[in-house]
């Protein structure tokens, strides 16, 4: 296909950045939000032609004769050549994952963009200050974001994946001025980087060993050209871990290199998806608009380590040990994020805790994917379900941003009962929360089926621990969503106005969402996404035991939830007093934050950087000092010499004549 | 041996010239010094190289560049004495570090 | 005897008659001419000067002898004369109004008969080949220095300074010729040729080694080398300023020539064994304690003192270099020195004739008040401190280059060593420039106006400043000259 | 001779100050800056065209433009010059800095002294990026050093003394041993017989005696590594830094630093191979160091100039670390991170001055919520900080990540180790950069008087867009420069080490 449309999907939002960055300031509010509307419109409509072009036009550079799907690079441009072999391009692959992104990406991405015209403007429609500037970063992240996911080498990931951070990082903190926003942006950034830096050596040691970035060539065998790449049999697969065993690749710390490259990979998304430890910085984004949240805190970026795994997935087959730290990573992340989001009052954080723990399912998913059960079932599931989880993710989000906005605070205590306020945003989160907690036939329902059908195929053990998990999100979710809408009647603060549904343009956001997270879980996904381009028919060979147990566990959490929740009622305050030490600590989240805190200011500012610092200045400077100081302590001593008295000095003059002579002498001897 | 007059000459010189305060005392000293340098020469030339007469020609000179210096030497001590009223050397102190 | 060979002697001839015309000018002329005797003295040395540098009028364009051998005379050496010459015509344009001021209009004339008489002595110092002629000229060239040093007889520290001056002149004299008669008592003969290879037969004793010490000590008296500098502060900041400045560059470069002909004629075939290291010491401690002590001065022209006790440091690496190059790079630097010091001088005289300061913190803002002055001194101090573009840079980095050319790695420590200390050098030297630049207090020194011959002497050394380095010419001039010199043949 | 278009680099700066000694006020004084700089950028990228058009043509003789004309003949010493790829690189970048600079200094005091210094220096600079003779490189190196005394004692603030007589006596320091190394290479510059030289072109073929290279080549690195800021030898920077005038930081980090980079590959490395290759471990060890301690020293600063003083000692310590990797890729970046290292702390400094001529403090507890009071300084600063800490699209990410994958190509383990200790370094950036953004631009404003103040006028927008320009360009299109670069690289440097 021609490169036209892949260059537009990603050049339009980037002119719009620059157009709006540059020129916002000057044009009007209305204008600068029109525009960005008007630009993520176009790049959604090309992203579904592109995603609909591959998927269904059949042609043979994007299926082959046997109906498997490959991967086509549209345009793949030179853009920094370090050697001959080891070159950055900027280019465009197009493969069922990334396609798929395409239409995530884009969907929200618009979602956000029309539900922020409504959202960033006050009860009187004036607009915040900066929206223009907010327009602008959506533009500058929906720019490298697509970026991100149609990498065609794992150095153009990096570059899209350092651009996210940062435009997260500025939307993050776009209320510059609340020093809460600051301290966030600030937090996300870092910890990212850091992050970042274990993906950075990753890269540095898979290319040292590989001599390539690209992921054609890194996935499969280093094969020349570009077709047939996903069908990655064994001989080809060995031939990839022979380089690594060929190379006389020295073993570290009992992890053969492979491993730990593709550990320290992983880091990297771990960081960007959050998962424990590098989890801290999700909660406090929130700071940042609440459609922020909705577009990178829970639909795009932080799925961007699901998908760099589901990327290199044919490598960490190679490598079980990194799937199975993958998979242990997720698992706790998913239980500690379930347990702790029961426990918060600020209604964002409940979903970022639930995000959190909703990317450790589709982590968990890709761990315990192998290609003989089920032919890596794990790996559609996952992707199926960052699918369906952007979606309902989102609409949640967008959801509780009309609460906030209606209500002016993220606090439940603030809300309750606002069922008959607010009837739309009340319905769409409801089919939201029935969306996540896998009440069937919500799409959630599905994606998390999957999700535990393929944990059973690998482990029982998982397979029980996710799916307590998952009746944990259905009581955290429901817990959540009677008390905002029941609980007990809504009491207006005397001098304002009775709660009330938001614009159009926020509305509308909200119910298509809500449809999609209807029925897309009857979009036979496994038809368009698997882990080696076959397509595989889930429907075919569905496991009803395994669905019948979760939407049991479900039903049974919703239910306590409901009995717990529904009405005011002592019950809850009982369950916080029967483990107080539990809900202590989950309440404060385990503590991570305060673990942090003083690892960074105790022990790398003061006992690091501190030391560092005097070191610098007393030491180091202090011996350059210490030469001055030196000679002018030798210019004071040597004064006596020139005491001004003649006799004195011709005794010098004799002295050094003859000691001249006599040393000179002595050593002649 | 042929050395000892002359350098015990020297020495005296140098041990004057170190020890005096007078000015006119250091300047005895110095004679003493230069005058042990024409014996030198005077020695030498009769004993070790009697052929040629470089050395006494070479004394013949140094006597007069001595009584030169000592000249100009009396010369200045007169004048720093009107301007100082003394000639104590180690009051030559002014001028130091 | 035959006369003609005293036409060998063209430039001491030139001074003498120059000498003669002076005093019978001031002797006979009435008193009221006495105010055109400066313009006088100078104009007639600068003929003589001019003269020196075409080889068929006075210099010499090849070697020459006469007085069966005692005196000598070769291109480089006339060269030498020439940079002596050009320094002397420097100092006084530079003293004129000194010397024109009426409290030195009995004196006027001894000024400059003296000053003559010295630059005589310091020619025949340089073309003697018989130790006997070397110490007339010696002491020509030291004793006349002491009644000018003592110049200014109504002041106190110029009496001192003299006073101080004779005693340790006369005492090093007497030193220097108990060498002499070491070595007479060695070699047999005062002429160099003769001693040349008597040490070139003899070995090594203690007399002989004694005998260079006394020879190098007596030398370090003028070149003011530690430990033999000692009068050079004292004597430096207690005489008159045209002296001082005369003091030292003219006879201080003289000195250094004169050291070098007699250690390559006399000594050359003990460099290895004996006189290498006895210099290789005396340079090391003559940088830095000259440094060290320049550290701490206020009075400039204390201050210049220990510069220059230092940069005599730096003039003997040329010395010790013993070869051609690092000989053409001490002539080199020896003219560049002139000019830088007497830059320097030519500032300080300025601004103490018109206001009697002469201490350092005296110069604060004097880049406000008369900034044409203070860049001079800035000049002057930059050079010195070896800044390129300035031609004490090319100078150091010649003499630096010339050593190394020795070869050893012990010169390689030295030039280090001599390197390290160009650091502290540069630190006094910036703390001139920060008096008169950065310093914020208020101008000590009112603006006023420089005479004319001031000015001149003060273009005359900038403009050397500038072009002595950038213009190639001179060096490998210097460099030709002194690969021409039949004393080439003596060193390595 | 003046057919030779380099020789223009050094003529124009004279020419300048001859124009400047008429100037008889300040608007004069401006015209000549603004005009001269103008001039010498133009230049530059006139001999950017000319040399791609020679390349392009298949020239491949390692130095293009050559032209030599005898100085003093007695000594073998030539006014050498000629030009190779980051020779082109570094007289851009110098001009670019130049032209900036003299836009940020638009209102200083004693405009005629202070752009007589300033012009003086620059010919330093340029006439050291074109000579290929040593003498005249030293020479025009030290030209470079002086003048820096009196711009900051003049025009500094603070300790202005005690930093502007530091930083000029420990460069001197350098250039002490420096010297003593440069006449070490000239007197084995030569096989016994042949006459000795001091051009460089003519060295690198015959080669020194490696027992002497093992005694030359610390001399020499070290030398260029103290203005390069090398640790130990770094602590000028900050102080000197700290107390310079806005136009000389800018100089100074900018082109004054690169100096010692380019010295060290120039002449240490360039001429003496072997030795580097064996004792590059040494001063991996310091530039390592450096790296990671310039940026936690960094991290706890609290007056904007150090800050940017310290994160310029582990930037230019990068650049020194990957010039010791000796191959291809990682030198390459070495000379990109200049370029980058140069533009974007000259940004920062050019900021930090106009940020603190309106709020008369530096000190970053002193001030916050700036991006209120004065939106374009601060979305600049913004833009310098990111590209300071490695952000894709600006310089930084490019010259670090060429860096890191060349040094890491390296075979030895112990490089490669060394080379992840340095990539930690683009954490701490983000942390230290972070936090003077969050403490200084963002968050409420810390005082109230700074309501007053006023944004940026319209050379401060000049000079400040020129450079972001420059920084987003080698950002966005690093392959054109990397090009550039790598040509010098070409292997036949280090067919002595057989790499």
């Amino acid at each position: 296909m021609d490169a036209t449309l892949p260059i537009l999907i990603l050049a339009i939002p980037l002119g719009m950045f620059l157009v709006l960055g540059l020129a916002g300031c000057k044009m009007s509010h209305k204008m600068a939000g029109v525009l960005g509307c008007l630009g993520m419109g176009t790049t959604l409509v090309l992203a579904y032609t592109t995603a609909f072009t591959y998927f269904f036009s059949g042609s043979p550079e994007f299926v082959n004769a046997a109906g498997e799907r490959l991967q086509a690079v549209i345009f793949n441009h030179t853009w920094l050549a370090f050697t001959d072999k080891l070159v950055i391009r900027l280019g465009f692959l197009l493969d069922p994952i990334s396609a798929m992104m395409l239409v995530v990406i884009t969907t929200i991405s618009f979602m956000v963009h029309l539900y922020s015209m409504g959202y960033m403007r006050d009860h009187h429609g004036v607009y915040e200050r900066g929206f223009q500037r907010f327009y602008a970063f959506l533009s500058l992240f929906s720019f490298s974001m697509l970026g991100l996911v149609v990498a065609t080498n794992i150095f153009q990931m990096y570059i899209f994946w350092e651009l996210v951070g940062a435009s997260s990082y500025l939307l993050i903190g776009f209320y510059y001025v609340k020093p809460s926003a600051v301290s966030a942006s600030k937090k996300a950034f870092i910890v990212t980087r850091f992050a970042d830096l274990g993906f950075l050596i990753g890269i540095l040691i898979l290319s040292y060993y590989t001599g390539t970035f690209n992921f054609t060539e890194l996935t499969s065998a280093p094969v020349e050209g570009m077709a047939d790449v996903f069908n990655v049999s064994e001989t080809t697969a060995l031939s990839v871990k022979s380089i690594f065993e060929s190379s006389a690749t020295p073993v570290f710390l009992g992890g053969s290199v492979l491993t730990w490259a593709l550990v320290l990979i992983f880091m990297g998304g771990m960081g960007k998806s959050a998962m424990l430890p590098l989890h801290i910085w999700l909660p406090d984004a929130m700071e940042g608009p609440t459609p922020v949240s909705a577009l990178i805190h829970a639909a795009t970026m932080v799925v961007a380590g699901v998908y760099l795994v589901a990327r290199l997935f044919p490598l960490y087959l190679m490598e079980v040990t990194a799937l199975e730290f993958v998979t242990w990573v997720g698992a706790f992340t998913a239980l500690y994020a379930a347990i702790v989001a029961c426990t918060q009052i600020d209604i964002k954080r409940v979903l970022a805790f639930s995000t959190i723990s909703q990317i450790a399912f589709m982590m968990v998913s890709l761990g315990v994917a192998r290609p003989e059960f089920h032919h890596g079932l794990g790996y559609m599931a996952s992707m199926f379900h960052l699918f369906t989880h952007a979606m309902f993710k989102a609409l949640l989000f967008l959801g509780a941003g009309a609460l906030i906005h209606a209500i002016g605070s993220n606090d439940y205590t603030a809300m309750h009962g606002l069922r008959k306020y607010m009837p739309v945003t009340h319905w769409t989160f409801l089919i939201g929360c029935l969306a996540i907690a896998g009440i069937i036939p919500f799409s959630g329902f599905f994606s998390k089926d999957e999700i535990l059908s393929s944990c059973l195929g690998n482990s029982t053990f998982i397979y029980i621990w996710m799916s307590l998990v998952a009746g944990l999100t259905a009581f955290y979710m429901f817990r959540l969503y009677y008390l905002i809408f029941w609980w007990k009647e809504h009491k207006i603060p005397e001098g304002h106005h009775a709660p009330h549904d938001q614009p159009w343009t926020m509305s509308l956001p909200l119910v298509i969402l809500a449809a999609i997270s209807l029925v897309a879980g009857f979009i036979p996904f496994g038809k368009f996404v698997t882990w080696n381009g076959h397509p595989y028919d889930f429907m075919a060979h569905f496991d009803w035991s395994v669905a019948a147990v979760s939407l049991c566990v479900a039903i049974v959490a919703i239910v306590l939830a409901t009995a717990m929740y529904r009405k005011e009622n002592p019950l809850p305050d009982k369950f916080r007093a029967a483990l107080p030490r539990l809900w202590e600590w989950a309440h404060h989240r385990f503590y991570w934050d305060e673990l942090y805190l003083f690892i960074t200011h105790k022990i790398i500012f003061d006992r690091i950087c501190r030391p560092i610092a005097w070191f610098d200045r007393h030491i180091i400077d202090g011996t350059m000092d210490a030469f001055a100081t030196v000679t002018h302590a030798a210019s004071r001593a040597i004064r006596p010499l020139q005491s001004g008295q003649v006799q004195l000095y011709v005794w010098w003059y004799l002295l050094g004549a003859l000691a001249l002579g006599g040393i000179t002498m002595l050593c002649l001897l | 041996m042929l050395l000892v007059p002359a350098m015990i000459m020297f020495c005296c010189g140098v041990y004057g010239f170190i020890t005096r305060r007078n000015m006119i005392a250091i300047l005895i000293s110095l004679e003493l010094m230069l005058n042990a340098v024409d014996i030198n020469f005077a020695v030498f030339n009769r004993y070790l190289w009697p052929e040629a007469t470089e050395g006494m020609f070479f004394t013949l000179f140094a006597i007069a560049i001595a009584a030169a210096e000592t000249a100009l030497a009396i010369a200045i001590i007169i004048n720093l004495y009107r301007s100082a009223k003394n000639i104590d050397v180690r009051d030559l102190n002014k001028l130091k570090y | 005897m035959d006369y003609s060979q005293f036409l060998v002697m063209k430039q001491e001839l030139a001074v003498l008659v120059v000498f003669l015309l002076v005093f019978l000018y001031d002797t006979f002329m009435p008193r009221g001419a006495g105010k055109a005797l400066p313009a006088f003295t100078t104009v007639l040395l600068l003929l003589a000067t001019a003269a020196g540098f075409c080889p068929d009028c006075l210099g010499s364009s090849c070697s020459a002898e006469a007085f069966a051998g005692m005196y000598a005379t070769s291109p480089i050496i006339s060269a030498i004369k020439n940079i002596l010459n050009i320094g002397a015509v420097i100092v006084l344009i530079q003293s004129v109004s000194w010397a024109g001021s009426d409290d030195m209009r009995i004196r006027r004339g001894e000024f400059y008969e003296l000053l003559l008489v010295t630059l005589f002595g310091m020619y025949l110092m340089i073309s003697a080949r018989h130790f006997l002629l070397f110490v007339i000229g010696l002491e020509c060239a030291s004793l006349p220095l002491a009644a000018m040093v003592a110049f200014d007889k109504s002041r106190y520290e110029s009496n001192e300074a003299a006073v101080k001056y004779i005693l340790t002149a006369v005492f090093s004299s007497a030193v220097f010729m108990m060498g002499l008669s070491f070595v007479y008592a060695l070699g047999g003969s005062l002429y160099f040729s003769d001693l040349y290879l008597a040490m070139a037969g003899g070995g090594i004793s203690l007399m002989l080694v004694l005998a260079i010490a006394f020879v190098i000590a007596g030398m370090g008296f003028k070149l003011s080398l530690v430990p033999f500098h000692l009068w050079t502060a004292d004597v430096y900041q207690g005489a008159p300023t045209s002296v001082t400045s005369y003091l030292s560059v003219i006879s201080k470069g003289s000195a250094a020539f004169a050291f070098l002909v007699i250690m390559a004629q006399v000594f050359g075939t003990c460099y290895a064994e004996v006189w290498e290291w006895m210099l290789y010491a005396i340079i090391i401690v003559t940088i830095t304690v000259g440094n060290l002590f320049a550290m701490r001065q206020n009075n400039m022209k204390r201050f210049l003192a220990f510069s220059s006790i230092s940069q005599a440091g730096y003039i003997m690496l040329g010395v010790i270099g013993f070869n051609t190059m690092s000989m053409a790079a001490m002539m080199y630097y020896i003219l560049v020195y002139i000019f830088s010091n007497l830059a320097a001088f030519g500032v300080i005289g300025a601004i103490e004739r018109a206001t009697g300061k002469i201490d350092m913190s005296d110069y604060c803002g004097l880049s406000k008040t008369n900034p044409r002055l203070a860049l001079c001194m800035m000049l002057a101090m930059f050079s010195l401190a070896g800044i390129p573009p300035f031609a004490g840079f090319f100078s150091k980095f010649f003499i630096f280059t010339g050593a190394i050319n020795q070869g050893s790695v012990a010169i390689y420590v030295l030039v280090l060593i001599a390197l390290i200390n160009t650091i502290i050098s540069l630190y006094y030297y910036l703390l001139v420039v920060k008096a008169m630049y950065i310093n914020p207090d208020k101008p000590v020194v009112q603006p006023f106006k420089s005479t004319c011959s001031e000015r001149l002497g003060l273009w005359i050394t900038v403009a050397g400043i500038l072009l002595l380095g950038l213009a190639s010419c001179v060096y490998t001039w210097l460099l030709n000259t002194s690969f021409l010199s039949n004393f080439a043949a003596y060193l390595m | 001779m003046f057919s030779n278009i380099l020789i223009w680099f050094v003529v124009i700066p004279l020419l300048m100050l001859a124009g400047l000694g008429l100037c008889r006020d300040v608007k004069q004084v401006r015209a000549v800056a603004v005009a001269g700089s103008t001039a010498l950028i133009a230049l530059s990228v006139k001999l950017l065209v000319d040399y791609l058009a020679l390349r392009a043509a298949g020239d491949t003789a390692p130095m293009l433009f050559l032209g030599s004309w005898t100085w003093f003949a007695p000594l073998n010493i030539n006014l050498a010059v000629g030009v190779d790829g980051i020779s082109v690189a570094m007289i851009l970048l110098s001009s670019i800095i130049l032209f900036t600079g003299s836009f940020a200094s638009w209102q200083v005091p004693q405009p005629k002294a202070f752009f007589l210094w300033l012009i003086l220096l620059s010919t330093g600079v340029f006439g050291f990026f074109i000579s290929i003779d040593l003498f005249t490189m030293f020479m025009f190196y030290e030209v470079a050093l002086i003048p820096m005394y009196l711009l900051i004692g003049v025009w500094g603030t603070g300790r202005k003394e005690y930093s502007a007589m530091k930083l000029t006596l420990m460069l001197m320091g350098g250039s002490a041993f420096l010297m003593l190394g440069l006449i070490g290479i000239y007197y084995h510059s030569a096989p016994a017989g042949q006459p000795l030289t001091w051009n460089i072109l003519e060295i690198v073929n015959n080669t020194i005696d490696p027992g002497w290279q093992r005694f030359l080549f610390p001399m020499t690195f070290v030398g260029f590594g103290v203005l390069g800021a090398m640790f130990p030898f770094h602590t000028w920077s900050p102080d000197g830094h700290a107390c310079a005038p806005t136009a000389v930081s800018m100089l100074h980090a900018g082109v004054l630093m690169k100096l010692g980079g380019y010295g060290c590959f120039r002449v240490a490395i360039y001429l003496m191979p072997q030795a580097a290759n064996e004792l590059a471990w040494i001063f991996l060890i310091l530039t390592g160091i450096s790296v990671v301690y310039g940026a936690f020293s960094a991290c706890v600063q609290t007056d904007l100039k150090y800050i940017n003083a310290y994160s310029s000692v582990s930037h230019c310590g990068l650049v020194l670390f990957a010039i010791l990797m000796l191959n291809t890729t990682a030198m390459t970046g070495a000379i990109m991170q200049m370029l980058s290292h140069g533009l974007m702390t000259a940004l920062f400094f050019a900021l930090i001055g106009m940020i603190y001529g309106r709020t008369h403090t530096r000190d970053i507890t002193k001030m916050g919520g700036l991006m209120r009071i004065m939106p374009y300084l601060c979305v600049c600063y913004v833009i310098a900080g990111m590209a300071s800490l490695g952000l894709p699209g600006l310089s930084g990410f490019v010259a670090e990540m060429t860096i890191f994958v060349g040094s890491f190509q390296h075979a030895d383990m112990f490089h490669r180790v060394f080379t992840i200790v340095a990539c930690c370094s683009i954490v701490i950036t983000a942390v230290y950069i972070l936090r003077v953004v969050g403490k200084l631009l963002f968050g409420p404003v810390y005082d109230k008087h700074h309501l007053e103040l006023t944004d940026a006028t319209w050379w401060e927008r000049f000079s400040t867009v020129g450079l972001i320009v420059s920084v987003a360009a080698i950002g966005c299109f690093p392959n054109f420069f990397s090009n550039l670069i790598k040509f010098t690289f070409s292997p036949e440097i280090f067919k002595v080490l057989g790499m």
